[in-house]
């Protein structure tokens, strides 16, 4: 179900810093800030959408390259 | 007339209460009297004593329920012991004599008849489920300003369908019962 | 349903009627004795004329039943009888909180618990009142004969509408199983009253529990585009809440306003005094014929006395009730019950006439005997 | 993915309260796309939810809401149905509201088979209370009132559904979200009474105090546990202990309940006009 | 048959109310005979029962009785049953008071496998309310409510015990007393939630109105309808059509709630003194 | 047990000591804010002392619970709020009927439906007097204090052993989740009351709801050889139904009797009157403690103020409120409702005092300086 | 599960007259009176003990031929 | 001392609530003081703004709640706003300068003190969750008739096995923080 695009925090403020996308994530991409989300390892990331139907508070999206 | 006081008891399960509210609805289309009709029954609705009564009037009528029956129609025993002492002077009272014991003393002066009810249902009209008919038509005969035919009317509309010749019949044989007696 | 029709009815039938002829489209509940019949009536007509029956598996899923129905638009009504009642407390209050039109019946039995279930009882008149937990505002209604069940079961669903609240009606088991002639008027002659609707125009500044200048907002149905949030926590005029102490208190003020706003409206009674009484018995329900006759006697006696009819017995009819008392010496309050709203008697009274009560509470009716030597009692 | 979930969120309402970890998010996520999945219409959709931590569900779904009162959900949703069969109606609501309060209303509206879909938000514990057994509590786990550990059976609600006569029953689960979006789509699509539980966690009230850990410890878990509906099948009786399937579990085609009552009303005012 | 039913028997209390023909009397025979049979202790004994015609039962038996609140029967019986594990402790009631009211706690009583023994009597309908469908009226019957005929499904109510949790389930019937004899002496016997279903008639509220007719009547129905256990479990799906199996339906041991939860008091309590 | 120790202890878990004080032996409830710390107490202390704790579906299976536990000997409680108060009501009106002694806690959260959960309330005064249908007597008690909630607690089963009655115990949310300092004392300091058992020889001669003299049969636990019959229908003193009118009212009188003979006993009040006061503030629960407050302030102003705290809200205080009204001029009643309890106030008053409320129903407390204020504005 | 003995009317003033008896007795023995049932013929009787179990007014009773 | 009023105010979960116990339990040894712990919190107990309050008296303490502070602790801005100025004039307000604008301008005279709460415990102590003992330290200065053991005490019987150290140890940060502050 995967598609040609890369995470993208949406709502940087809804995140509330729980590390579910980090456990759902195949590869390396995310990592836990202090107050929220942050994309360590844009470059890794394939796009599969795990984090963003995982993320239980809608603050991640995989976005076309070009958006 | 100002309160005519009709009390129908029996045992649950006998119909009386059916008789009742025949009785009552009898006088739907006559504009001059009003009625209400009301019962009494334990919670299993069958057995024990149960009862309905129908207040006649052209007034309009408040207090629903008899105070001092006018006419008292008891086809068990139980009910007429139950109910047996709270009539008016010079009350109608009609009980089945082949269920309740003859040497009833009422309290007060009554008019008493004891008729063969529910035997005229078997016997006569050979469905013991028209005892309560048998018992309207003899009731009929002493209520005043309803006419036979009101009451036959409406008998054909309540009871069940296929019925309604049975159950006319009954009444006509109750009715008999009493102008015989009267007769 | 053009043409005036005369039956021999029921109360319980005639609530069905009433219903009917108010337009009800929506009947929920679960059986009970004395209030079945009720059922069995809703459970023919209605589909017969396109609404819905449905029996549910508890009193409970009754009243939630039709709160839902109700706020998807249809006019609903429920019946029980006191132990149903009880069930249904919680689900009435929700009722309360989020507004929604709806009409219960209770048709009392001798109480408490099973109690005498085929006996009258006005038992509950009390309970109608503060069943539910949480102060909150309601509409009760008491018919004291067949036809006045009809009108009020009519009237009950137009103040449901009107005020948006579960009004109740309460009938004795007297009444609900009494059979009177009853006239039921030609539907063009009913005056019916049906929710206020908010206009589609509305949609994008819709507030679904807004202060309007009645305190009535305007509901929509279900399924019209307003995708609006209901809730039993309390809620600011979005209908979510905010957890601040002032939305509480506007909303209760709110919903306790609306109803007070308009007592004149709901407060529905009658009585025959002349001015010059001594002695007043003040009635409802079934208690109230007991009391006409009682009163009609005395009268021929030359006895000053008079009756007060009351058919709202909820809100209670303080104003009336007050200055009543200041004018009569005594006040005779029959209730088939061990004295309910003899309580409110004489809390407004307060000590300016006398208050008596007449009380039975054994599946026996008080009769007009009783009321006459209480009204005598103390000449 | 390629939704506008946004539509169908209460933007306003957001960020949500649930906890962080909370599995009742990916549950909600998981609605709202297999909503928009379903093609169903927006404005016709009324969400029914209890009261519990899952029971706020209703209040971040824009649609027509309700929020009622404790296990009552599915005795409204009735009422609005019947009221309304056009409409469609979702019930949400938790292990505590919808299987111990309000277990009557989950088997008798599965027995009348009502065009109604259930998302029964499982985590196994009364989150909003605080931490009490629920009826989907483990045995032998320990909540505020089993401080000795539960000794309650728990139940297979699926199963129980399914007893009692629901046409449609299938379970999700946090863990796979893609999965449950399906089920959840297919519950909304089904023309009956469709019920779906989906496992989610409460790392705060059930995680911690059961030594399963936090919100990712509670996913692991699940990858742990999860079968598919398929496998499971084919599996014997001891293979499966402990183990839970996932997937459409039940499906059958049965005539629906506001549609036999419009057929009862259709002949009544048949029957009538024939007079 | 060789015992003294007198002896179980409140004699000043009959001839009971239930009408002629009404199949509560022999369900409650069969009771008797099978407490008689069972050995238990007739003082040590609680029955409990709800509202209805079959909640009258209580009052008709000769032992500690109570008759409670509609469907809540089960509730005050395992009140009992944790204050006083030592009780035999046997509900009665209706289709209406057991699966419509009181269904919920029906399951959860059944998921706890609390040692107490139901005896369900089914007459398909309301009798003591005068004729309302209940859950276990046939889909298309007429009752006062249904006079169209009932779109409403019934249940499967030993499916329903069984999948809730109950550790033994069985059905049994007025037309078989003997057999129901044996099947309520085993649910006496069994430690843990019995549930047994049995079905009776009510030829005044139910036989009449659906034309099968009056009592003799509807024995000749259960005649044609009835297969035993063994015979049924062999047939496949159509065969099985429209017949009811009587027997155990389903047995297993499990540990009991009341000898757990004493486990657990007996764990504290050590565990305390330990400190 | 037997050394008094001081805890620093909410309300609800006052409510745990008190009750593993008093004896009980048994729970059932269902958990809800603000009374689930009752549960999980129980759930604690209860296996712990060899007692049961059981949590089951829902309130009414709760009740249901705790009554069948009472009748097989137990000494049992139940705790709720609002929303499971009202769910309690028909079973709670059952155990009236059938006479089982068990205590009912309300901690009130604000109401109506599920209203404001976390905050408190006297909400539900009205209810614990009119919640279920039907006459029926009640007794309701109300503690002010983490350590009054234990007495009470305590209070609350020795009465309802001794008068066969469900007693309800209303706490507030503040009550209830506030932390005090409490001693509480020796088990052997504290009197404790056991519900009155038949002698074994009585066996056979045995009426289970027998008019003795006190009104109150004495009550055998389940399994002991008495093989009676309770039932919530109207009974005679065999405890079955004969449907007679002399059985009910007797039931009945005898109900309400055994209350209202020993109202002395029940009725449980404090108060700080000088005999002189013009006004008087009577409250009950949290807000008690600002009406003290209140009152020692506006006494050094010279103002001649008093309190009365009420313990035991149900039966009302009927009596002493009638002389306490014809002795002061003016009676203050603050309470966290719209005004419930104010009417019996105004009903026993009779017009002989003037009765004013002070009200807050928005999940804040009523001030010190609110009561002072309401003092004042008076004079 | 017979055994020696017949029917015996133990208490002839509970029978409701609803023919259960009746319906269940293998052989032709009872037959219903007008307020009660009667035994017609006592000599068909094999003492099945049908009717006894059936009856749902403990009217009937199967004695040892002796009693 | 006639009454003390503490009000501890943070966002739900920081635990607030507990050094509200636990300094309430501190008094319970001390036979002359007498104690109420009240808080509130949202239905979600978590989120939102939250607080714990504390009344000590040497006399019988009637309303339970804080009427005006005499004692504010607020670690977030929220807190801050909703109960900063319900203070006595003269009040101590301690706030963590890291998570709430220095530029407060107090409406009563008071002793305002900002200091890094949240931070001491995430990088002193390393456990975040401790900020409520700093919070605690912080404020135990000021609160009369308390000792520093009593408190220190009711920690260690309070907090979770195996963080008793971590605890006491950021409680005394706090309170060096303060003491810091005011030397
Ligand atoms: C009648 C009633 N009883 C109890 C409560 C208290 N209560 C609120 S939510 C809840 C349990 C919620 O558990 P669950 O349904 O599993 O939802 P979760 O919070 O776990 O999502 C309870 C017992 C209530 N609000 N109303
Ligand atoms: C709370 C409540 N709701 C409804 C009733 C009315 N009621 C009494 S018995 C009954 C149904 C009985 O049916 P069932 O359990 O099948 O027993 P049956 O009479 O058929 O043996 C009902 C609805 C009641 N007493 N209490
Ligand atoms: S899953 Fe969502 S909320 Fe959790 S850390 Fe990742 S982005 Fe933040
Ligand atoms: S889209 Fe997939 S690969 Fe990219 S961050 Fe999310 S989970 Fe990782
Ligand atoms: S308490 Fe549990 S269920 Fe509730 S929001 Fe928090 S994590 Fe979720
Ligand atoms: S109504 Fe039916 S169930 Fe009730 S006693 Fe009569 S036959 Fe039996
Ligand atoms: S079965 Fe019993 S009650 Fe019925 S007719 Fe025979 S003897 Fe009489
Ligand atoms: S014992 Fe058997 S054979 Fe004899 S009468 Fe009874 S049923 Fe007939
Ligand atoms: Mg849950
Ligand atoms: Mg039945």
């Amino acid at each position: 179900m995967a598609r040609k695009g890369k995470v993208k925090i949406a709502r940087p403020d809804w995140c509330k810093v729980c590390g579910i996308c980090i456990e759902v994530c195949p590869v390396e991409v995310l990592e836990l800030g202090n107050t929220r989300i942050q994309v360590a390892h844009l470059e890794n990331c394939i796009g599969c959408e795990n984090c963003e139907l995982s993320c239980p508070d809608f603050v991640l999206k995989v976005v076309e390259d070009d958006e | 007339m100002s309160r005519y006081e009709v009390r129908l008891s029996g045992a649950g399960g006998q119909g009386m209460i059916l008789a009742g509210i025949i009785l009552a609805e009898s006088a739907l289309d006559n504009d001059e009297l009003n009625v209400v009709q009301t019962q009494s029954y334990g919670p299993e609705s069958r057995g024990g004593a149960s009862r309905a009564e129908v207040v006649f009037s052209k007034e309009a009528i408040d207090y629903p329920k008899v105070i001092q029956a006018d006419l008292l129609v008891a086809l068990t025993t139980e009910a007429f012991e139950k109910y047996g002492d709270d009539i008016k002077e010079g009350a109608v009272v009609i009980a089945d004599s082949d269920f309740i014991d003859a040497d009833y003393k009422p309290a007060a002066k009554v008019d008493y008849y004891s008729i063969p009810i529910i035997n005229t249902a078997t016997e006569e009209i050979g469905l013991k489920l028209t005892a309560n008919m048998v018992a309207l038509g003899a009731a009929s005969h002493f209520i005043p300003d309803l006419s036979e035919d009101e009451i036959l009317k409406t008998i054909a509309a309540r009871v069940p369908a296929g019925t309604e010749e049975k159950n006319k019949e009954a009444f006509k044989a109750g009715r008999r019962l009493v102008s015989e007696m009267k007769s | 349903m053009s043409k005036a029709k005369t039956l021999l009815l029921q109360g319980d039938e005639a609530v069905v009627e009433g219903g009917m002829a108010a337009g009800a489209d929506f009947f929920a509940g679960y059986p009970i004795t004395p209030a079945s019949e009720i059922a069995e009536g809703f459970a023919e007509q209605l589909p017969a004329n396109g609404g819905k029956f449905i029996q549910m598996e508890d009193e409970i899923a009754g009243m939630g039943c039709i709160v839902g129905a109700s706020l998807a638009g249809a006019k609903a009504i429920t019946a029980t009888s006191g132990p149903g009642f009880s069930l249904k407390q919680e689900n009435l209050g929700f009722a309360i909180m989020v507004e929604a039109p709806c009409v219960v019946v209770n048709v009392q039995r001798v109480g408490p618990s099973t109690g005498l279930p085929t006996s009258p009882s006005q038992g509950d008149i009390m309970q109608a009142k503060w069943g539910t937990h949480g102060d909150h505002p309601i509409i009760a209604l008491s018919p004291s004969s067949v036809s006045e069940t009809f009108d009020l079961t009519v009237t009950a669903f137009n103040l449901a509408e009107k005020y948006r609240i579960p009004v109740i009606l309460l009938l004795d088991e007297i009444v609900g199983h009494m059979r009177e002639k009853i006239t039921i008027p030609p539907a063009d002659e009913l005056e019916i009253v049906n929710r206020k609707k908010p206009k589609p125009e509305d949609k994008d500044n819709f507030y679904p529990y807004e202060e309007t200048e009645d305190l009535i907002p305007p509901m929509p149905d279900y399924g019209t585009g307003f995708k609006y949030h209901s809730t039993g926590l309390f809620h600011d005029k979005t209908g979510f809440p905010r957890g601040k102490t002032e939305d509480a208190k506007k909303l209760m003020d709110r919903l306790m306003g609306k109803i007070n706003n308009n007592l004149d409206d709901i407060i529905h009674l009658e009585d025959d005094l002349n001015g010059d009484e001594d002695v007043v018995v003040l009635a409802y329900g079934s208690t109230v014929r007991s009391a006409i006759s009682a009163v009609n006697q005395v009268r021929e006696e030359g006895i000053k006395a008079g009756w007060v009819k009351l058919k709202t017995i909820w809100p209670f009819a303080d104003d009336y009730v007050r200055k009543l008392a200041e004018k009569v010496d005594r006040i005779i309050v029959p209730e088939l019950n061990m004295g309910q709203l003899i309580g409110e008697v004489e809390r407004v009274a307060a000590g300016k006439a006398e208050v008596t009560g007449i009380n039975r509470y054994d599946g026996t009716l008080i009769t007009p005997a009783d009321v006459v030597a209480e009204i005598k009692g103390a000449l | 993915m390629d939704v506008n979930i946004d539509k169908y969120l209460r933007q306003d309402k957001m960020p949500h309260i649930w906890c962080p970890g909370c599995g009742h998010g990916t549950v909600l996520g998981s609605f709202v796309r297999a909503f928009d999945q379903s093609g169903l219409d927006q404005e016709k959709t009324v969400v029914i939810s209890g009261i519990g931590c899952s029971g706020r569900a209703s209040g971040y779904l824009n649609f027509d809401t309700l929020h009622v009162t404790h296990g009552r959900a599915l005795t409204f949703a009735t009422g609005v149905k019947m009221a309304n069969p056009e409409l469609n109606v979702i019930v949400m609501t938790g292990d505590g509201d919808g299987a111990a309060i309000g277990g009557n209303h989950l088997i008798h509206s599965s027995r009348r088979n009502i065009d109604i879909t259930v998302v029964l938000f499982n985590n196994n514990i009364y989150g909003m209370t605080g931490g009490q057994f629920s009826p989907m509590t483990p045995t032998g786990d320990t909540a505020t009132t089993s401080p000795y550990g539960n000794i309650d059976q728990n139940f297979d609600l699926c199963e129980l559904a399914k007893s009692s006569g629901a046409t449609f029953v299938g379970r999700g689960a946090s863990y796979q979200p893609r999965k449950m979006i399906k089920l959840i789509k297919e519950g909304l699509l089904h023309k009956g009474f469709a019920f779906i539980e989906t496992l989610t966690q409460c790392p705060v009230n059930y995680g911690k105090r059961n030594m399963i850990g936090g919100a990712r410890d509670m996913l692991k878990w699940q990858d742990e546990h999860l079968v598919p509906d398929k496998k499971y099948e084919k599996m014997d009786p001891e293979e499966r202990e402990g183990l839970i399937s996932t997937g459409v579990l039940y499906q059958v085609s049965k005539e629906e309940y506001t549609d036999k009552y419009q057929q009862v009303i259709n002949n009544v005012m048949a029957g009538e006009s024939n007079e």
